[in-house]
């Protein structure tokens, strides 16, 4: 090494920044832009009550895709978040109908224990049966959304009470949402996985299965584990949209979309092995704000999809494009050589 | 040989069965009707909120929604308001036994719709003389329900229900079974006036000018408006959208938002929120349905401010939340006690009892003053009031209830 | 994605070429699928038989078919991107678009401008998919999730309902039948056949098969792949155009939500697995297709005739899909350590 | 036939070919020849139209050409065999030999003709064991090559490029693919014989073309010259000493790795004794077990029979993990594929085993890390660097350092050199003798008989699952390959039921 430093150019702060971003330049640039977009629309948006109000806004969608961002990074898909989170809410009110005496951080661990359940599954699926995710996962949304309100008959029979509701809904000493304080301890949690041996595992998993296994790499329960993450995810995003928002019977529908959106946006790549989780948190922040910019411009409602459809196809084209740009320039240093079969 | 020559040996086989078969159309024999426009709905061909806008039917919701109706009191889903009775004889079941009752169902995807299906099994639980009861569930596709139709028609059924999911897709198939079976329809309304009744209450003019009136009433002139609207596209509630429109047109009321929830409270949410910081205040919310109301009384809760008058619909939710809230509200209703009036009907035209043409049920306004009438303690949060189902077997368990 | 970790790639020992004669293989995917179609069928038939109804009568078989074209001329247009190793998630909005599309166009200048002006649509769909999934290179899941988002915001500001009228003449292509089939069926086979003779028999079939294998090695043998890709993407369209144009028959005018409250989108890749298609690309085709959407029609037809809750036909639904590919898996394991 | 002149090529700033020439004539094998990164795989990839050159001129038959795609390349008439073939597993031969160029006419793809010609063409070249209704997947690794070799052919190429085309195959199928390239220039085909082993380049070309750092060295005639004037033309030094002096007998010590009796499927009757210090070769053709072997060791496809203990205490393992838990490390031949998380950093990779199988040893610090990435002589511009981008030597470095970061006491290597160039392979081999030296178990698998005759203190030999003999140090290919081949030359016929 010491004899590549003399013969490499010290690189520009600016290189230096954008390799420590990584492929999630793009989003930050997104992110920038309509942070800008919304000061400028709307200066009270930096308000420190107005931000921790978006913050809690984004709340759901930052953590369902903190989750998502671990199956994906291992190289599958979860598209039964929405499904959990729907069924999450129902279960909620279900329980509440039975026993209204009970305690909330009782309510919120069945969901987050049912969601792990559900992950569970569709991780044992995934790599026992060799289903593909896409698949499991999309069997799993047919079989909760038909399993629960085929329990229900239809739409769930209680109501949340305002204890269970705090989480979502609430606030600490009076201004802090209480979403804020957990996404931030979602984030900051899977920001230290992902640095943990867990996360570096599960990153080389998604990148090459057999190279993983051949290290010592216990792929199967690494994958898993990230399912049931995902899982336990989403029935945290349930017990904070149960709260925002109350009884629904489609709580969660298309967040699966909307995840899977931030996690791409955030320059992570579909099939595994590369991305970072502050990059796809990025991503989910960069959604909603977006959805709140298109609310306070008064978009036409019915072209927000077209808006957003524009916007999420530019970003991650540009982001392809971006990104392999970037890469050519790290890789041409003298005493590197042109990459080798990475073009599959 | 493998499979590869299958498609083609299996379509020289179809071709061969059709060419002994012969041919035959399951489309109305004299060929489709231009549906007309008019009626009960009418077919947008292009945007814009006018489409949706029929002066006469506009004029004739408001004046129905004003009288009294014909039929026996306490039991609305019986009433009718000025019925053009027309006879039945023709249908009449002749010999004794069971009848068979068979409904085609646009679906359960919504609180609404399955409240609605649980009134109507329980109705049919009333009537002994009912053998069986077939529903078939489309599921939300036009595609497959008008298969359903003809499944259902081709099944011995003494009677059809329909209730339609959408109005003009549906016509043909309603068409062609016609003309095998005495067909009631319900909710919406097809293009068509084949079927020998046609169920529904007065309709979505008298729901959005009722809404609109409450509020231009409630506020001042100049007032801020905001409208929620479920989803775009949908004729039932683009009829209840151009009537408030119309009524606060002429009021001068502004309306300074018009925005799609999608029925989802989170977004309903976001949108009450971020109309709040785009207008400063908003003083007053207008909602095609009363699926979201509660998501926008907590907006306005959330956001520190007082809730201003709300309309919302005969929901649980909705209804628990004005009494405890002490709200200024106004819930239209477009009852769920409808779909048992389909059952009575078909037991009239197979007893061959005269039925009105139209049967147009009391489509009731909860105010103020009735609120306590409809909210019944004990029912879960997204039922419908305005079930007409308190003295049904199994209420209220079966509706998921508690006495 | 889960290969074989335990077998040394350079010491793969070769199982013996497969035998030259065409004898029917039961392990067959496509074989496999039909003779499920058959399986639930008889099962139907006997369940319902057990109840004391009838199964296989006139009015189920049209239901049946009849109910399987729509699907049907989506999954074999799906099988096509799938086969080429891409995706399509926005072909339900372009039914809703496409019914729309052919009832206006119809009502103001007849059938063959409506037919004309749908496929048109449709090519514009598949080509802005096709080119940004190749050119731009974004993954296919997140491009057409894109253009679905893009069709939807454009369906909704222009239609608030139903709209257009269709020609009582067009309205027979969905309703006529020609003994038990629906003429409709006629027009899934013609598109299947098509479809089937595509990928079977021409260059560009090779090459999509070539390109949803290993792109980078069609690429190097000189397949033009994004050509491919491209092409795919706007085939695929075309099978939606066509499907939008047989609902706007059935429905007699166009509905803005033909589409998307059938799930057309996901039913048709489930039911493109369901055939056998690999979803990765290169291996399956549109004959399992086919077989997948019987399966899916015919167990349809038993839940109607057990009138089964329709949210536990999800349930069932989603442990079928599950199920079946679980047991293509199973199969394609190569049995190698019998060497 | 073929000249290029002058043809440079630069990735965003950073020149990868300089001006170089080169001239293929017709029935000639042209061999090219420098270390990884010297820009062989550049040069070859504008020939086959995969890059498009920045400057320089291609000419083929004196017409000028300029390729943008593959598909161009090919109809020009030249073909490329690729490293990593280009064929589609799960289509049959004859279809992945005529992809891109399916005869038949109004776009249909006429079967019987493409089915024939496939016969045809495996027929000029003597190959019958494949039928062109063959799925490629059911194929060996000689036999895919042959496959790529036949789609060559099939489009009339004048000029072939062969990009390492002997890496993955065993000595006998070496010598037939050897006599398959010399006929095919007998033919009139120009060809490019691209390879790190000199004695094939030798044994084939009339020229060899020396590449260093993107520009041309120079051309030589092959029979005027020998292998240490090209080692020195390519590395710009000489490297006489070719491999490290061997352990002396009382650097080895107590046994470390020991198997009786162990066999499974592909394997019997194995039984063996590695000793602290001793580095231990295994020789043998392809399919005759020895990946199988150091696999079954590795816990990666176990024995199902037999006993083996690592440092005095019995082991069975059936999945690497427990291998690795005992101290067994194993090198794979397939480095991209099995050895490294390409998209990973080099840092993460070192890590990857110490991370995944904790209790072992701590994952090093970032400085530890640091260490052990010189210690195996790393040369990368930051160990934040994704693999992928580093030469095949480094990479192997790499996969050496993680095995390194676990502490093991077996280490197992399989083809530890296949794609490395001359100057890495030097490095590599030093390393392997100082980590014996420090009392490491070493078992290496390799189809170059050099390399292991160098290399080992003792050479077990392999054949048909078994081992068929022990040489020790200092004995000649030819000894080895007449264990190997069963003594008395039945050929290397013997090979897997492929």
């Amino acid at each position: 090494m010491s004899t590549a430093a003399t013969a490499r150019p010290a690189p520009g702060t600016g290189r230096r920044l954008l390799t420590a971003l990584g492929t999630a330049t793009p989003v930050y640039v997104l992110l920038a832009t309509v942070l800008i977009a919304l000061a400028l629309t709307d200066p009270g948006f930096y308000e420190a009550d107005r931000l921790l109000a978006f913050v809690k806004r984004a709340a759901p969608l930052v953590i369902l895709a903190t989750g998502q961002y671990l199956v994906i990074v291992c190289g599958e898909f979860d598209l039964s978040v929405g499904a959990i989170v729907t069924a999450g809410v129902v279960v909620a009110a279900q329980l509440y109908a039975s026993f209204p005496a009970l305690h909330w951080l009782v309510a919120t661990l069945v969901l987050l224990a049912a969601g792990g359940a559900a992950g569970l599954v569709s991780g044992l699926v995934t790599t026992r049966l060799r289903v593909p995710s896409f698949i499991t996962t999309l069997g799993m949304m047919l079989i909760l959304e038909g399993a629960v309100f085929f329990w229900t008959g239809g739409s769930p029979q209680g109501a949340l009470p305002a204890a269970f509701r705090a989480l979502g809904r609430g606030t600490a000493f009076g201004w802090l949402p209480w979403a804020v304080p957990v996404c931030l301890a979602v984030g900051v949690g899977a920001y230290l996985l992902m640095r943990a041996d867990f996360g570096r595992t599960l990153l080389a998993t998604g990148d090459s299965e057999r190279a993983a296994h051949l290290s010592g790499v216990r792929v199967t329960r690494v994958r898993v584990t990230a399912f049931v993450l995902s899982g336990v995810a989403a029935g945290l995003a349930a017990v904070l949209v149960g709260g925002f928002s109350g009884v629904s019977a489609q709580a969660g529908q298309g967040y699966e979309f909307e995840a899977i959106t931030a996690v791409v946006l955030g320059g992570v790549l579909l099939g595994g092995g590369r991305g970072s989780v502050v990059g796809a948190m990025a991503g989910a922040f960069s959604l909603q704000a977006l959805f709140t910019l298109l609310n306070l411009r008064g978009v036409s409602g019915a072209l927000e999809s077209t808006v957003q459809g524009v916007i999420v196809i530019a970003a991650v084209g540009l982001g392809a494009a971006d990104y392999s740009r970037l890469r050519r320039r790290r890789t041409r240093s003298p005493d590197t050589r042109s990459p080798e079969g990475t073009t599959r | 040989m493998r499979p590869r020559s299958a498609p083609l040996t299996a379509l020289a086989a179809l071709l061969g069965a059709a060419l002994l078969a012969g041919c035959t159309s399951d489309a109305p024999a004299d060929g489709p009707a231009a549906p007309s426009a008019g009626g009960s709905s009418a077919a947008a061909d292009g945007s814009g909120d006018s489409d949706f806008f029929d002066q006469a039917e506009y004029d004739r919701q408001l004046e129905l929604a004003k009288e009294t109706p014909e039929g026996p009191k306490g039991k609305p889903w019986e009433q009718m308001l000025r019925p053009e009775f027309v006879s039945t004889t023709a249908y009449a079941k002749k010999g004794g036994g069971d009848a068979h009752l068979c409904f085609s169902n646009a679906g359960v995807f919504n609180p609404w719709r399955q409240v609605g299906l649980k009134n109507m099994r329980a109705e049919v639980e009333l009537h002994e003389e009912i053998g069986k009861f077939t529903v078939l569930d489309a599921q939300g596709k036009d595609d497959k329900q008008i298969s359903d139709i003809q499944e259902l028609t081709g099944k011995g059924c003494d009677a059809l229900i329909v209730s339609p999911n959408t109005t003009a897709t549906l016509t043909p198939a309603v068409e062609r079974a016609c003309e095998k079976v005495p067909v009631i329809v319900f909710d919406r309304g097809v293009e068509t006036d084949c079927a020998v009744t046609f169920i529904s209450p007065v309709g979505g003019y008298g729901y959005g000018a009722a809404a609109a009136d409450f509020l231009v009433e409630r506020t001042e002139p100049k007032a801020k408006i905001l409208a929620l609207r479920i989803s775009p596209g949908v004729d039932a509630l683009e009829t209840r959208w151009s009537a408030a429109k119309r009524a606060f047109d002429k009021a001068g009321v502004e309306v300074v938002d018009a925005k799609f929830t999608d029925g989802d409270p989170a977004r309903t949410k976001s949108i009450v929120a971020d109309a709040l910081i785009r207008h400063g205040e908003i003083d007053g919310v207008w909602m095609d349905s009363g699926a979201t109301a509660v998501a926008a009384v907590e907006a306005f809760e959330d956001a520190g401010q007082e809730v201003p008058p709300i309309t919302g619909e005969d929901q649980q939710d909705f209804l628990t939340a004005w009494k405890e809230k002490k709200l200024t509200a106004v819930a239209p209703a477009y009852p769920t006690f409808q779909w048992r009036t389909p059952v009575i009907a078909a037991l009239k035209i197979l007893a061959g009892e005269e039925v009105p043409k139209e049967w147009t049920l009391p489509q009731p306004v909860i105010t103020e003053a009735d609120l306590d009438d409809y909210l019944k303690p004990g029912m879960p949060p997204l039922h419908y009031a305005m079930c007409g189902c308190e003295e049904l077997p199994g209420f209220p368990e079966k509706w998921g209830g508690k006495e | 994605m889960t290969g074989d970790l335990l077998t040394a790639p350079g010491e793969k020992s070769a199982a013996p070429a497969p035998r030259p004669g065409r004898r029917l293989r039961l392990t067959d995917p496509v074989t496999g699928v039909w003779l499920a179609a058959l399986a639930v069928t008889l099962l139907g038939w006997a369940v319902v038989a057990a109840q004391g109804g009838q199964f296989l009568t006139t009015t189920n078989v049209v239901a049946v078919l009849q109910n399987s074209v729509a699907l049907g001329l989506v999954a074999v247009g799906q099988s096509m991107v799938i086969l080429t190793g891409s995706l399509d998630l926005s072909v339900a909005y372009l039914i809703s678009l496409g019914t729309l599309v052919a009832a206006q166009t119809m009502q103001s200048g007849g059938v063959l401008l409506a037919v004309l002006a749908t496929l048109a649509l449709s090519v514009a769909v598949g080509l802005a998919n096709g080119l940004i999934v190749a050119g731009l290179k974004v993954n296919a899941f997140i491009a057409t999730l894109g253009t679905a988002f893009i069709l939807r915001g454009w369906i909704e500001d222009q239609y608030t309902g139903p709209a257009g009228q269709v020609t009582a003449g067009f309205q027979r292509l969905g309703y006529d039948r020609i003994g038990p089939v629906p003429v409709s069926v006629f027009l899934l086979l013609a598109v299947a056949g098509a479809a089937w003779f595509l990928t079977r028999r021409t260059r560009l079939g090779h090459h999509l098969y070539a390109t949803g294998g290993d792109e980078h090695a069609a690429r190097l043998s000189g397949v033009r792949t994004r050509r491919t890709v491209v092409v795919a993407h706007v085939l695929c369209s075309l099978c939606v155009g066509a499907a939008a144009l047989f609902l706007a028959a059935r429905l007699g005018a166009g509905a803005p939500w033909a589409g998307t409250e059938a799930r057309y989108d996901l039913e048709s890749i489930a039911a493109v697995v369901l055939g056998g298609t690999a979803l990765a690309g290169g291996r399956g085709g549109v004959a399992g297709t086919l077989g997948g959407v019987l399966v899916l029609a015919v167990l349809d037809s038993v839940f109607n005739q057990l009138a089964v809750d329709p949210f536990f036909k999800n349930v069932v639904r989603g442990v079928v899909i599950i199920a079946a590919v679980a047991l293509y898996a199973r199969r394609r394991t190569p049995r190698r350590r019998t060497a | 036939m073929l000249t290029m002149q002058g043809v440079s090529k630069s990735f965003l700033g950073v020149r990868v070919l300089h001006d170089v020439d080169l001239d293929l004539r017709a029935g000639e094998v042209h061999a090219l020849v420098g270390e990884n990164g010297a820009g062989k795989s550049t040069l070859m990839k504008i020939l086959a139209g995969e890059h498009v050159p920045d400057g320089g001129r291609l000419t083929l038959d004196g017409t000028p050409r300029s390729f943008t795609h593959p598909a161009q390349a090919q109809a020009a008439g030249i073909g490329v065999i690729h490293q990593e073939f280009a064929l589609l597993e799960h289509r049959t031969v004859a279809e992945n030999v005529f992809l891109g160029r399916e005869p038949g006419r109004f776009g249909l793809v006429d079967r019987r003709t493409m089915e024939r010609r496939t016969a045809e063409l495996l027929g000029e070249i003597d190959e019958t064991g494949i039928t062109p209704r063959t799925p490629v997947h059911t194929l060996s690794v000689a036999r895919r090559q042959t496959v790529e070799i036949v789609k060559a052919l099939a489009s009339d190429v004048r000029v072939l490029v062969m990009d390492e085309p002997t890496a993955p195959l065993a000595e006998h199928e070496v010598a037939r693919l050897a006599a398959l390239v010399r006929r095919l220039a007998a033919r009139g085909l120009g060809i490019l014989y691209i390879s790190h082993r000199l004695r094939e380049v030798f044994d084939l070309s009339q020229r060899i073309t020396v590449l260093k750092d993107g520009r041309r060295v120079t051309t030589l005639d092959t029979a005027s010259t020998d292998s240490a004037a090209v080692v020195r033309a390519m590395v710009g030094r000489d490297l006489d000493a070719y491999y490290p002096p061997r352990a002396r007998p009382e650097e080895i010590s107590e046994p470390v790795l020991t198997v009786e009796g162990g066999a499974n499927d592909r394997l019997a009757g194995i039984g063996l004794t590695v000793r602290a210090g001793e580095v231990v070769g295994v020789a043998g053709l392809q399919g005759s077990g020895r990946t199988s072997l150091v696999r079954a060791l590795f816990g990666a496809a176990p024995f199902t029979a037999g006993t083996m203990t690592v440092a005095g205490r019995p082991l069975r393992p059936t999945r690497p993990r427990e291998a690795i838990r005992a101290g067994v490390a194993l090198v794979t031949e397939d480095r991209k594929g099995e050895g490294l998380a390409l998209r990973q950093s080099v840092r993460d990779n070192a890590l990857l085993v110490t991370r995944a199988v904790p209790g072992r040893t701590r994952p090093p610090s970032a400085r530890g890390a640091a260490a052990l990435l010189e210690r195996v002589r790393l040369r990368a511009s930051a160990d934040t660097q994704e693999v992928q981008y580093l030469s095949g030597g480094n990479q192997q470095k790499v996969v050496i350092a993680k095995w390194l970061a676990a502490r093991p006491r077996v280490l197992l290597f399989d083809e530890p050199t296949r794609g490395v160039d001359v100057g890495a392979k030097a490095a590599i081999h030093t390393l392997v003798r100082e980590l014996a030296a420090e009392g490491l178990a070493v078992l290496i698998v390799s189809s170059e008989l050099p390399e292991l005759l160098g290399m080992s203190d003792r050479v077990l030999v392999m054949a048909d699952g078994r081992l068929a003999g022990e040489l020790p140090a200092g004995a000649t290919e030819e000894a080895v390959m007449r264990v190997a081949t069963g003594g008395d030359g039945s050929g290397p016929d013997q090979e897997d039921a492929a």
